[in-house]
């Protein structure tokens, strides 16, 4: 049942090896979805239409590791939503990055929907060591750029990894910012400065 | 109306313990509402503490006191069964006055 | 309360119209008085400690390990910040708690008449990351200690 | 000997290490001590459910919260359980409403006039309540019962929805509650999956939350925690809230009851 994305990974990896192939997941009883609707009302922002799933989202509800079959589907779905910066420019600001990681509202039903959301990063990886209120449910980056250099391959690799998370990490826990209009492609430029710029604090 | 202060006091040794949670806004003055318009301060600003006619401790506050306020203090001179009494005001003048027995 | 303290609450306002407060209060107020007594506006209004110190009458603060500052390192949430302070030293009368980057520096400030121990615990907001500040003051002068809490985000953020 | 001994204290600094590390800010809620505003909504409860009111002018002493009628003490333990008058699994919040309707006529949308309150003038008569009720089973452990077939099934549609992941974040309460040691930001997040951790998160609702000033229950915890995972808004009382309840409470079985306590 563990969530860890490395143990996840792993058995994703030898499920691949056919060590341990099994039928495709359950599906969640379908009556959940009807006692959400009934559950729930719309407020602000946050319509009805929240509670419906799309094909990711399904097949990461079971609560158990997500199956071979189906994490390749999620991995080929995924890959593809994701869309390079139009002008091919990966970094942006890394102060207005650092406002983006700090902010954790946005897209809830008492946000105010004119405004920008944030990204929440701080809510769950390290990253500028001088921030001591970091969240540990993912990796830390701190010194992301410092240790990986700039090179083109990791620039697009994070990128994408920005964008739709659950492109490499089948059932990942983070958003998929792109993907879903979280982040406009301005803020995941300041967001890429943030982990990549060598005056960044995250590479201090 | 306020509600009622709630006062725990004890004998601890030769000493009498005393804690004292109060229901205030303890509001800064510096908050805006919604509309963006100041939400006028509203704190305790003196506590009077006494027992057997005698004041235990004096309090001046301001508004950086936590909302329901909590305050504790230790004296001597008194006994179980022995009234301590504790006054609030605040700064728009509302006061409130509850006793309870040393237990 | 009784109409005199009214009355006194309406002068203080007055004055303070009239930017007289800052000079007349400190006279207003002998240090050792216990009785019900006028608010030293000046000292709830001062940024620093020097000027909290100074609006009580006060000069030049000693620092003392003879004053217990208990607060957490980390405070959960800056608008509940539990601090105790305790005194050990002789003739104790009066404990001020400071939060030193807080909008008004000065907190809460306590007068210990005899009988009463020179130690009092309460909850105080910090606005940020900052020095929580004790001063007490005796016949002989005014003492002071310190100690850091820091000021975090807890939970979602949002 | 003396190996061992320093073995065993650097192991002790190891624990308190990682301790501190996984819930940095236990100190602080350490030296707030036990006195709890939360007592101001147990007594404001405490008279609200005594006091006769509603078109009936009846008082809720002769509510059945499961433990017979009146019987107040250690029932909150007991809940969420299944209910042979209303045919249906019930939470406490959801079975004060019940009685409320039946015994004093005063409606549900009544009664959550103010669901939630602001901490300030905007007081919630079911916050109060619960605080009022929960407090009387402090020290009792929770055991849920799962011998009704609608006990079980309220249990299997709160552990799905628990792992419902959705909308504009693909959040589900799983995201941050189903693995062990983890926080957000600083909070200490705990596993609802795991025993341990499930019984002292329970066992810790409803709380004073000092950054709110406020008394939270269990439905508004659930409530806001959907906010955050961009869900609309969850109905007080609703299937789903019931359900997720229902999960809770029995991963906590064997936990005892501290609640109302004080939190960030």
């Amino acid at each position: 049942m563990t969530q860890h994305p490395f143990i996840r990974s792993l058995a994703l990896a030898i499920s691949l090896f056919g060590l341990t192939a099994q039928a495709a997941a359950a599906k969640p009883e379908p009556d959940v979805a009807k006692v959400l609707q009934q559950s729930f009302k719309e407020k602000g922002q946050a319509g009805l239409d929240r509670l419906q799933q799309d094909e990711t989202q399904a097949a990461c509800s079971t609560g158990k590791p997500v199956q071979p079959e189906a994490a390749a589907k999620i991995i080929a779905t995924n890959q593809a939503s994701v869309r390079d910066p139009a002008d091919g420019q990966y970094l942006g600001d890394w102060k207005a990055g650092e406002k983006v990681a700090q902010s954790g509202t946005g897209r809830q039903f008492s946000d105010d929907p004119a405004k920008p959301s944030g990204g929440n990063c701080y809510a769950c990886h390290q990253m500028a060591e001088k921030e001591i209120a970091y969240g540990t449910i993912g990796p830390s980056l701190k010194h992301y750029g410092k240790l990986r250099g700039t090179s083109e391959p990791i620039l697009k690799y994070t990128w994408a990894k920005l964008y739709n998370a659950q492109a490499f990490m089948p059932c990942s826990l983070m958003p998929r910012f792109g993907h879903k209009d979280i982040l406009t492609e301005q803020q995941l430029k300041d967001v890429m400065a943030l982990l990549f710029d060598a005056s960044s604090p995250v590479n201090q | 109306m306020s509600d009622p202060m709630r006062i725990r006091a004890s004998v601890v040794g030769d000493k009498v313990e005393v804690k004292v949670l109060m229901a205030h806004p303890m509001e800064s003055g510096l908050r805006k509402n919604a509309d963006g318009s100041i939400i006028p301060a509203h704190f305790i600003d003196r506590v009077v503490a006494s027992c057997k006619g005698k004041t235990v401790l004096a309090a001046d506050w301001g508004p950086a006191v936590s909302k329901n306020p909590y305050l504790s203090f230790r004296f001597s001179g008194a006994a179980k069964g022995d009234m301590v009494s504790v006054t609030w005001t605040d700064n728009k003048g509302d006061t409130r006055t509850d006793e309870a027995a040393i237990a | 309360m009784t109409p005199i303290h009214v009355s006194r609450r309406k002068f203080l306002s007055a004055a303070s119209k009239f930017g007289a407060a800052l000079a007349v209060l400190p006279l207003l107020r002998p240090f050792a008085a216990f009785a019900a007594t006028e608010r030293n506006t000046a000292a709830f209004s001062a940024k620093s400690m020097s000027d909290v110190i100074k609006a009580y009458g006060g000069a030049d603060a000693k620092e003392s390990t003879e004053i217990t500052i208990t607060a957490p390192e980390i405070a959960e949430n800056g608008a509940v910040v539990p601090v105790t302070v305790e005194s050990k030293i002789a003739g104790t009368r009066t404990i001020s708690v400071l939060v030193e980057k807080n909008p008004a520096a000065l907190s809460a400030r306590f007068e210990i008449p005899e009988g009463t121990d020179a130690y009092a615990a309460t909850r105080v907001k910090v606005g940020e990351t900052s020095n929580l500040i004790a001063v007490v003051q005796t016949a002989d002068g005014t003492f002071y200690a310190q100690k850091p809490v820091k000021v975090t985000l807890g939970g979602c953020g949002g | 000997m003396k190996r061992v001994l320093s073995y065993l204290l650097l192991s002790v600094f190891a624990a308190s290490a990682s301790a501190q590390e996984i819930d940095p800010t236990a100190e602080s809620r350490e030296l707030m001590g036990d006195d709890n505003p939360a007592f101001f909504w147990e007594t404001r409860g405490e008279a609200l459910w005594k006091e006769a009111r509603g078109p009936k002018k009846a008082n809720l002493s002769q509510c059945d919260l499961g433990l017979g009628k009146g019987v107040v003490a250690g029932a909150y333990a007991k809940l969420p359980r299944f209910f042979a008058d209303t045919a249906k699994v019930q939470d406490l919040e959801s079975r004060v409403l019940t009685c409320a309707e039946t015994l004093q006529g005063i409606t549900p949308a009544e009664m959550l006039k103010v669901r939630f309150g602001n901490g300030d003038d905007q007081r919630s008569e079911m916050e109060a309540i619960t605080a009022y009720l929960v407090s009387t089973s402090k020290g009792a452990a929770m055991q849920v019962s799962m011998k009704h077939p609608k006990e079980k099934a309220a249990y299997a549609l709160g552990e799905q929805i628990f792992h419902y992941r959705s909308g504009t974040h693909d959040f589900s309460c799983a995201t941050c509650h189903a693995e062990s040691g983890k926080r957000i930001r600083l909070q200490a997040l705990p596993n609802l999956t795991a025993k341990a951790d499930a019984q002292k998160a329970y066992v810790t609702w409803p709380a004073y939350r000092i950054s709110q000033g406020e008394l939270r229950t269990m439905e508004w915890r659930l409530n806001d925690c959907f906010r955050q995972q961009r869900f609309p808004d969850l109905q007080y009382g609703s299937e789903a809230a019931v359900a997720l309840t229902m999960f809770l409470a029995k991963n906590a079985d064997g936990g005892v009851l501290e609640a109302p306590t004080m939190k960030r």
